[in-house]
This record gives C-alpha cells, structure tokens and sequence, in this order.
C-alpha cells in the first residue's frame, strides 16, 4: 500500500481515470491552477477553465454528459451552488425521467464543502442533504484519501448525475488557500487518518450506496460522515474508557443511502446518535430517524449533534456550532447515564 | 446572398405546414381534454425554426424553451410518438413521463424545458461536446425574447463567446412574456447586448422563412469551421394563441360576455366583481388591461403568418403547395385517428 | 362569517395589510396581471412588473426589506426558485446572524406549489422541505380560505424571511391558467373545503409556527399540510367506517415546525403518517420522526405517504407518486391489521 | 468639469490613506494569525471607494462584495468596531458573527457579501427603496469585472435599468478573478455590454482618485433626480496582494524557494512533485504558471498606487499630506493597541 494525502488520492484517481477514458473532462472556474498537473498532462482542451458563470457552465455540464461525455463540473465551494441549482433542480436530476428512463445523465459535480477555519457561514456549508432531497441525484462524501479516489471512480462511473463533496479540513490545498494562506501560526483541528491514509496500488472503484464500519461496538452507533466520522472515532475512544463501546458507521454516500447498514448497526446498538455537519434539520438525520421508525427499530435514545445554525465566524462558536467531540461526549454519556 | 432553390423553398413550406396542421391537431385534442397542463404553442414562429433546421446536419443538437413541438417535428421525430407523449401515453416518446414542456430525443440531440433560460446553458453543453469530439456539428438555441433578461441565458452568451463554442443563438421575439410587454421590462436594445457580449448577431424577419434561411446560411461558415464562433439571431413573431391554449386574456378578448359571467377565468371575473377601491380607478385599470388585451393578442395575417405569407409571395408553387397540404393533412390525420384509436380502445378495457 | 375563496380571500387579506401599512409593495412577473385588483387600488408604484429576472428581483427584495420596506416577492412557481436561491441560501437566510443580530429581513416570498393538474416535474413541485432546511428561514402552506389569508398577514407581520406557498389546486386562478385553461371537460380533484371557506369578518394574523387540529382521534394520526391534509381527512372519514379513529394534524408552518402538537398526539395516537407532498427523503416527513426520536416517543408504527420521485407527466402515474388518499388508506390499514 | 477643491482633494487623500493603514494593521494581525479564514484586502482600489464615496448623502446605501473594508471604513463605520469583528469578537461591527467578509451596518446601509455578483441586486433593492421612499438617495454597488459573468448582476443591469433606479454600478476592474485573468474569459468589451442594457457607461482609471471624483460627479445628476436612470463606471485597479492575504501564487512569487520546499503551498508543491505526465509538457506548463504569477501579481508603483499617484500629482499638498498621515496613523495605531490590549487581556482570562 502506498500513502497519500486526501487530495493527492483525488487527483492520482482522476489522472488515472483521464487516462483511461478520453471523454472525461473537467470544467470550472480556476481549475488552469487548481489542476494544474492535470492540465499540464491532459492539456487545455479536457482541463477548461471558465469565468465566473456558475449555472451556465454547470447547465452545460448536465447537456456535455447527454451528449455522452463525462463531465466533471468544479463549483468551487458548494455554498455557491445557490446561483446553479436550477441545472441540478430542474434538469440533471429529472431528465432521466422526462426522458422515459431513455436519457441518462452521467454528471460529476466537484466541490468543496465544510468548516472549521474561520471562513463563515457563506463558505464552510455542507449542504449535503439538502442536495440529496431532490430525487435523482446522488451526493457522496469521502472521509479519507483512499475513499476519496476510488468513490471519485464510483461518481464518473456512475451513468447518474453525483455531487462529490470534498472537506475543505481534508484537502490541504483548500485549506492552504481558504484557512492558513502559508501561515505557521494559525493551525485547525484537522484529523489525521483522514487527511493522510493508505491508498490501493491500483485505483478501482467502490460499490455505490455503501457504508463503511469504521469502528464496531455494542453500546452506541454514531451515523456520520466526512470529516465528522474523525469526531466519532475520537469520541468513541474516549468514550471505552467510560466502559461505553461505540460503533462507528461511515455513510460515505448520502444518497443513495445504506439502510441496511443503519438498519443493522442500530438494531444491535440501540442507541444512535447522528453527526452530521449539514444543517440539522430537514435532512439527513430526520432521513436516518425515519428509516428506523419506518422499520419499527425503535432505538432506545435518538440524538442529533448537526449544525443546527447559519456557522458564525468566530472561531470558537464556529467549532461549537459544527459537530464536535465534546458535543457528542455529552450527548453520548446522557443516553448510557 | 445565395439563392434559395425550389426545392428549399417546398421543403421550408412542408416543414412548416406539417408543424402547424399538428398543432392544429394538438389544440383539438387539448381543447377535447385530452391534453393535460399547459400547452405552449409554436404557431406563428413556424418559419424561425423552420428556416434554422434546413441548415442542419445529422449529430446537431438543438436546445428549445416551452415551445418544443415544432422544432422537434421539423426535425424528423415520430409524429405518432409525439402525439401519444402529449396524451402521457407509454408508448409516446418519453414514455408518458414527460408530456409537452418536457420532450427529449436521445437519438436527435433534442431537449426542451419549461425553466425560461435555460436552453442557453443547454446548448452550450452541446456545443462544447461537439467541439470536444472535433466533429463539425454545432447545436441550436430557441428561446424567447423575454428569457434574454434570465441570468443563465446572459452567461451562456458569455461562455460561449469566450470559449468559442459552435452555438447558434436564436431569439423568437414576439414581444411578449405571458402577459408582459417585453420592451417595457427591457433595458437597452437586445442586439447591441449581444454583441456586448463578443458574439455576431443580426435581426431578421421572423414571419419570412426566405429571410430566416438566409440569415442561417450566413451564419453556418462561421459555426462549422475549426475554430468556430457563436452566432445570434433575432427573428421577429406573432403568437396566435397568447400564451398557450387557453389563455385567460384571450379568452377574455375572444368571448368577453361567456368568460365575464364563468365561474372559469377568475382573473377577469375577478377584475370586474372586486369590491374596493375607487372606482374610476379600478374602470381604468380593467380598461388598460382591455386595450393590452386588444392590442397584444394580436391575430396572425397575411403579413405576420409564416406560411400564408410564403403562399402569398410565391405564387408560381400555389400547385405545389396545395399538394403539400394535401400530403401532409392525410398523413397527420391518419396518425391521430390511429392514436385515437388506440386511446379509446385502452381506455375502455 | 363571510365565505370566500382560497385565492379571494388571500388577496382580501392582502388589501387590507396594505391599506394599513404603506410599506408594503409586490414585485414579480406579470403581476399587473395576476394582481390586477390590487393595482388598480395601489398603483404601479406598490405592484411592481419586473423582467424575467428572479435572482436580481428576489436579491433585490431582500435589500429593499432590509432598508425598512416589507416587500412581497413573487416567484411564479416554486419550482423557479432553481435560479435565485442564492437570495435565500446566503443572504436573506444569514444577514440576521452576520449583523450580530441587528438587522432584520422582513421578506416575503409569495409563490405558488404543487401538482395535480398534469403539468409534469419542472412545475408540480413543493420544496417546503427542502426550503426549511436552511436555517433562518420560515416556511408556512396554508390549506383552506381562512388560514391563507390570516397567515399571510403573519408572513407579513414577521420579522423574519416567510416563504408563503400557495397550492395551485386550491387557488383558483392558477389552476385555471395551469390546469383548465377555461376548459369544462377536465377535472382535477380540488378539495373543496381547501378551495372554499368561511373567512373571518377582519384580517387578523396567526400565531407563527402554530399547528391546527382539524379532526380528532385515538388510533393514527395524519400529520400533513396544504392539499394533502384534505386528503387525510377524506381517508380519515373512510377509515371511521372501519372503526379506526383518526387525528389529522394541519401542521400550516414547516418552519418553525410546531413539535408540541406532533407530540402531542403521537403520544396519545401512538400512530404516525406523515402526508406529505413533498419530497420523502431528507425532508419534512424525516425531520418529523427525528423530532419523535429525539423526545423518546416511539411511535408503535411510523410511516410516510409522500413524493418519492419526479413527477411523471402521465395523469395517472402522477396521481400515484403525489400523495393520495388510496395510499393513506393502504398504509393505515396496514398499522392497524 | 467642475473644478475640485482642495478641501475635497485632501479629504480623497484622508479617505485613501485611512483605509491603507488600516489594510495595513489588518494585514499584520492576519500574518499574526489574529484572523482566521481568507481575508481579502481592498489595497489598490483605494482611489475608486473614495472617489464615489466622496459624492454620497446621509441616506444613500452601499452594497460591496468581498472587498468591503475600505468602504465600510471611509463611509465612517467605527474602525474599532471593525478591526474586533475581523478578530471576531463579541464587540465587534457584528457581535463577531459577521467576520470580515459578512460586514453588515443598518445605521449607514451598508452590506458586504462573499458570493460574487449579489452586490447588483442587492443595490438594486435599496434603491428601489429610496425610489419607493420618494427620497433623493442612491444605491452603489462595487464588484469586480470577474462579477461580470455572473448571472444575478447582469440581471441586476437590466433590472436597473428596465425600473429607472438610482444605482451606481462601480466595476472595480484588476483584470483578475482569483488566478483567471478576466479578459480571456470574458467576451466582447464590458461597456459595450452595459450599454446593451441601456445604461449610460464610461471608463475611468481607477488609480486616479481625482479622475474617478469627477467621472461621479458627472455621474450623480443622472441618478439623484425625480426620474433617475442608472449609471456604470468601470474603473481600472490593481492590487498588490494578489486574490487574498496568503495568494498562494504570490507567496510563490516572493520566496520561492521557501514554498518550494514547505509543507505548506500544496499548489507549488503538486506543481513540482507531481509524477507522472510527458515530463516537457510538465515543465512548459509549470513555467507558464510561474509567467503568469511573475506578469500578474504586479506591485503598486507610483502609476497605478492611487495613494502615491495623488501624492506625485499633487506636491503643492506634500505637507498637508504628511500631517494627514501622521493623524491617521496615530488614531489607528492607538485604535489597534487598545483592541489588541483587551483581546490578550479577555485571553489571558
Ligand atoms: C425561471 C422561470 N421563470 C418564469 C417562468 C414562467 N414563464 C414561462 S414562459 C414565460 C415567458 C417567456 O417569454 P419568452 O421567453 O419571450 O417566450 P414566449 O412565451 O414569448 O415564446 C414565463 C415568465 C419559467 N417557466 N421559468
Ligand atoms: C458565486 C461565486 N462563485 C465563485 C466565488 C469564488 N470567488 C471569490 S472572489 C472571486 C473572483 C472575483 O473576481 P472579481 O469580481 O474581479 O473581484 P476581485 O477579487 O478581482 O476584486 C471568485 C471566483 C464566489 N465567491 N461566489
Ligand atoms: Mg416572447
Ligand atoms: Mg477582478
């Protein structure tokens, strides 16, 4: 196994992705810089940059991939997604249908997402669940490099349009630019396993839908995703010297979901608690809560530590307001109190 | 300016004529309740698309608005399976699913939506793919002239001047967006904006298909070559049935003392039985709404309709023409007795 | 008590908001038409005509609401909203935070929602849901003459953004435009008692984030909103046949969502569907079971008679994937066999 | 043209160089890591913000976008409110909620906004609002010509337009969107678009705070009258810090070596550690990227420093200018000194 950090896997899965199928390209604003190897190997033509034109280029993105190409459209932050969504709204998710069932739309939206690094409330959403309420789109998010580039091969496999979020936290260039700027005094709580890792020696994609147990336990199961899954591990190893031994599950995609996974893990635990770093409410842990009422699993406790606030800037009510350990400390320890 | 050969010319009027007489057929079956929703009609523009789709080459795309029937039936798609996907039958061309504002065709490279704006960013995609897979292709944009002032349509215009993408912009300026009188809500003049925005673009009668294919040809060179431009035109029309069949403003203006008295048309039942406000106001207001109505909805004529007005100046294919009518009313009807047909008999087992 | 129709009556209220408040103006498309009455009182000054612009009209109405007016801003269709929620998602949502608390945004958004009338998926959406999901924003369906024109007097009153939806089968004048077209040979199933009603003698407001009983029950409760609560008490008079007692909870508000009620009769019920044309996944009828979930009521049966996909053309497919009252009927009988 | 006084010269003057030094102060507590997230300097468009600023009223609104400190400064917000809301403290302009790129102020109107192009409609509305007040107030709205592109301000131009509202739209033109030089993304010429929608347009060099004063001037007639239309100005600028504080490209442009070997600058680095790709093609592309940073990231030099322009024009005012800066200095300096004292005080809590 060879190690990378979490953007490099990304761009090591695409170029090797590129490689293999000419129809993929990449559009969006800046990326002459942002994917500066890539354009340096695969040249201007696949590498296409554009002006500031978020729901014309991603409108474009969405008739690219019906005409058979595969597209990768960067909306740099998914905050910015409110002057595009139409595209997502009205037309990727829908032409499938529309076209009964003859007309897939094999898209990739790349962008960003999260906080934690002082940026405010219109530059560190997630927004996730907002996405995954329009039926017809896929939204996955990867918690570590080698999820990061073989999920990235799930979405341009996929013949169905996907948001791949990636967090600002994990990908150090983003951070780089948007949080530190090249300062050494300055520093976030970046968790390490997820933004360095072993990654396979030849990149392959990942089943689509499917969770991942990153940690298993009896007692409680935390459901997350993204950098808030490194919360939960962290939490759950300060929680088994409390004797309570927490299981922790890994969505990875948002949609589709994997009940199954949440089924299983919450019928044995009984206990569940959502981290999720998209809004609260409306979302995706109402979405998890309805599963299980749905198949009469009545988990003994339910909980929620989601970001239930437009994310203010400073810092410290910032990391109050996103998920955070001692949140899910305190939440943990009132269900097995 | 080339000259237009017989044979372009009958084509031109077929393509036409087989638009409206569908539509004609479409109107029936809406006006019978067969037809669910809205239905947004292309008669009066029949020569804008007409004169546009004579130019293309199969592996062109074409992105349209609200107004898709005609260029998807000038462009060769299945009549029978259109007709069956207006009636949201399974066997219709998206299978029922996606009924007249939302019609596509895989095979032909044709979309439509009902979201204003958005076959700007539409065709783009096309013509960047098109591009992409060096291929001479390029791909059409129809949209009305009240969805120049949407934010997607703006930026498509940018994105394809500067990434000098094969696109063929093609506004259909009747003037009205539903009940707005476009000129009052826009700012400056439409072409000038265009041009603002790099991209060549001329205005052309929109009732002429003469002109219009003219117009075309002189734009092709600059769309099929290797590095190629967009191009945008802006070609004048009548609507004949408002905003879509039933129209409430029509309605009103067609049979005043009927919708007055409805308990259908609230808008204008609503207009006349307000209570409150001054009353010389309120008159006042009803009857500027009167006059838009009179005013607007204007009937096509001689001058304005596309296709009487190519029988009026060609007059030496009067035979020709008449044959053409002839041919394409017996294959229409056929089809939409046949679909009829078909219909009934579902629906009574 | 005077009876008016669901459209009459919420611009009757209207008048008489801007009769008392010079504040208050519309702005949107072809509302000289759609508001035609309210012009010919108030004046092309206070019904402002725009362009086919909403995310400059949108935007701009949060900035002129911020400046002290209270502006109404249409958006034709919710389905629109595609192309300028940016105005909501980063700024009428947020502004009241990023100001530390000082500067409100008296915003209401008027516009109309969802299907029935075989208009297809680009024009039969609700998206309340999907709306709620941003924090800072409220969101309130009304479902019968009365509640739409006291609750757009609290639309109005709010110091907060309102999305106000109103059905297009229980208005009038847009079923007519979208549906009928003056034709007498369709039909669509309006609910008449949605379409029609008493009113109150003056226009006065509602509590916002109030929920209404409309019929009470022991056995299930049918939490909805908007058209579909007329389908849970057409279902709840079937199912009284069959001697099962139903509660039908019009939840008028998705946000602030009324919890109390919910709990309320969940806890007596036992017993819960969510009725909702919205969306299933990571929407309202999700966010209901977490609210359920977190209070530890554990409803004996939970389940969900929503939109799952995009809305089909077809007639008669769309009458199966919105809610209806075959599918409550199914699902209750279900819980209590 | 009207003849500047030197009363408003020295004001420009005091305007220009308040805001400086106060970038100035900012930037060390950013380098400090006083201030988290991006912070995005309006150093270099200094001339512009005062030449417009110089012509408001009480009343009149101003929306920015992610540059927003010099206006907010020299529109008078309280510079110690402001430097503790970039520290995010519960004193600040925003009760630290905000953060510098959230500015919001109720009292003076004015609002700020990281997304690129809300600052049009957002003018829009508030001069709708002082139309609909019937007062003689205007709206500005600042933006880059990267915003240009983007949808919701072009809708914002017609919108103005269309509504004869009194907005000035300030285009504060660097020819750089992050590390996009704008003209090879933008199509056709930006005035000309403008003017598209029928608004009165004109061009004016930013660095000169004396030429953009006038070019207002010329402009306020047009927007504070009964019936007002509104005006455009693009301004030319450029500004020394590249996109932001810690511009990745900058800090490769002044210490290579030190980036080239850092953990930070993952930019540079993948540029340079990247494996695999034709090794040529690698290089040629790598030193294009460094051409680009060397041409791009220019420094302010007496031509296009406005502060210095002023000065060098202006040498009958040398003395005048130096007691002004010596003021400012001391009132900042003092300011930061006390905000600094009470967050290390509240920190050692
Ligand atoms: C984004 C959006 N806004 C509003 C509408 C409602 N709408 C449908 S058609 C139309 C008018 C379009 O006018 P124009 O582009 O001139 O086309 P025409 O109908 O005149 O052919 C409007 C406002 C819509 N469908 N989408
Ligand atoms: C809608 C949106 N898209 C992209 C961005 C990211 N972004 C921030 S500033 C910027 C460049 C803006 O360029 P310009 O308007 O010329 O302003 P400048 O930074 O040059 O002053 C971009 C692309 C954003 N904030 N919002
Ligand atoms: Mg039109
Ligand atoms: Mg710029």
């Amino acid at each position: 196994m060879r190690k990378m950090e979490f953007a490099e896997a990304i761009e090591s899965a695409l170029k090797h992705a590129m490689t293999n199928d000419p129809d993929i390209f990449l559009m969006g604003e800046d990326v002459h810089t942002l994917r500066i190897n890539l354009l340096a190997q695969f040249g201007k033509e696949r590498v296409i940059s554009t002006s500031i034109s978020e729901s014309a280029f991603l409108g474009a993105g969405v008739t690219a991939a019906m005409a058979g190409l595969r597209p990768i459209i960067e909306i740099m932050l998914i905050d910015f997604i409110g002057v595009a969504i139409d595209a997502l709204l009205n037309h990727a998710s829908k032409i499938l249908t529309f076209s009964g069932g003859k007309w897939n739309v094999p898209l990739v939206v790349r962008t960003s997402c999260g906080g934690g690094y002082g940026d405010g409330g219109q530059h560190e959403q997630s927004l996730w669940g907002w996405l995954a309420h329009i039926p017809g789109l896929h939204v996955v998010v990867p918690s570590n490099p080698s999820d990061a580039g073989q999920l990235l091969l799930s979405a341009i496999e996929s013949d169905h349009p996907v948001i791949y979020l990636e967090h600002k936290l994990l990908a150090d260039y983003w951070l780089d630019y948007m949080g530190t700027g090249g300062r050494e005094n300055v520093s976030f709580d970046v968790p390490e396993k997820g933004a360095i890792g072993e990654v396979p020696e030849k990149w392959e994609s990942l089943p689509i839908g499917k969770a991942n147990i990153l940690r298993e336990g009896d007692d409680i199961t935390l459901i997350s995703l993204g950098v808030s899954v490194h919360r939960c591990l962290e939490a759950a190893n300060i929680l088994s010297e409390d004797e309570i031994s927490v299981e922790v599950l890994d969505l990875r995609w948002v949609s589709p979901l994997d009940k199954e996974a949440i089924i299983t893990s919450v019928s044995k635990t009984k206990r569940v608690i959502v981290v999720d770093e998209d809004y609260m409410r409306f979302g995706l842990s109402g979405e998890i809560a309805a599963i299980l009422a749905e198949e009469n699993i009545s988990p003994i406790q339910f909980g929620r530590v989601c970001t239930e606030h437009t994310i203010p800037f400073n810092r410290h009510l910032e990391d109050n307001v996103l998920p955070n350990v001692n949140r899910i400390l305190a939440l943990a320890r009132k269900f097995k109190s | 300016m080339t000259l237009m050969r017989e044979k372009t010319i009958l084509e031109l009027y077929e393509a036409m004529y087989t638009s409206r007489y569908l539509e004609k057929i479409v109107t029936q079956l809406w006006e019978k309740g067969n037809i669910y929703g809205e239905m947004h009609l292309g008669i009066g523009e029949e020569a804008i698309i007409a004169g546009v789709l004579s130019h293309l080459i199969p592996g062109d795309a074409i992105s349209t608005d609200h107004r898709s029937t005609p260029p998807f039936v000038m462009r060769g798609v299945d009549i029978e399976s259109l007709l069956l996907e207006f009636l949201g039958h399974p066997k219709g061309l998206c299978s029922g699913l996606g009924g007249h504002m939302h019609l596509f065709c895989k095979e032909l490279l044709l979309t439509s939506s009902g979201i204003v704006g958005s076959s700007g960013p539409s065709a783009v995609g096309f013509a960047l793919a098109t591009k992409y897979q060096k291929t001479k292709n390029i791909a059409v944009a129809f949209f009305g002239e009240g969805s120049m002032n949407q934010g997607m349509l703006l930026e498509s215009l940018n994105l394809a001047s500067s990434l000098n993408l094969p696109v063929l912009f093609i506004c259909k300026d009747n003037n009205w967006a539903i009940t707005t009188r476009s000129n009052e809500v826009t700012g400056g003049v439409l072409l000038d904006r265009v041009r603002g925005f790099g991209i060549e673009a001329r205005e052309v009668d929109g009732s002429d298909c003469m002109a219009v294919w003219q117009a075309v040809e002189t734009a092709i060179p600059r769309l099929r070559k290797r590095n190629p431009a967009p191009y945008f035109i802006q070609a004048s029309c009548t609507h004949n049935e408002g905003h879509f069949l039933g129209d409430p403003l029509l309605r009103f203006h067609r049979s005043p003392k009927k919708e007055l008295g409805a308990v259908t048309g609230p808008l204008t039942k609503s207009v006349l039985h307000y209570k409150g406000g001054r009353l010389d106001k309120r008159i006042s207001s009803v009857s500027n709404v009167l006059a838009l109505i009179a005013k607007a909805r204007a009937q096509l004529s001689f001058s304005n309709d596309p296709i009487r007005r190519l029988e009026k100046t060609q007059t030496h294919l009067k035979d020709q023409f008449a044959q053409i009518k002839l041919k394409v009313e017996k294959k229409i009807n056929s089809i939409s007795e046949r679909v009829l047909n078909l219909v009934q008999e579902e629906a009574s087992l």
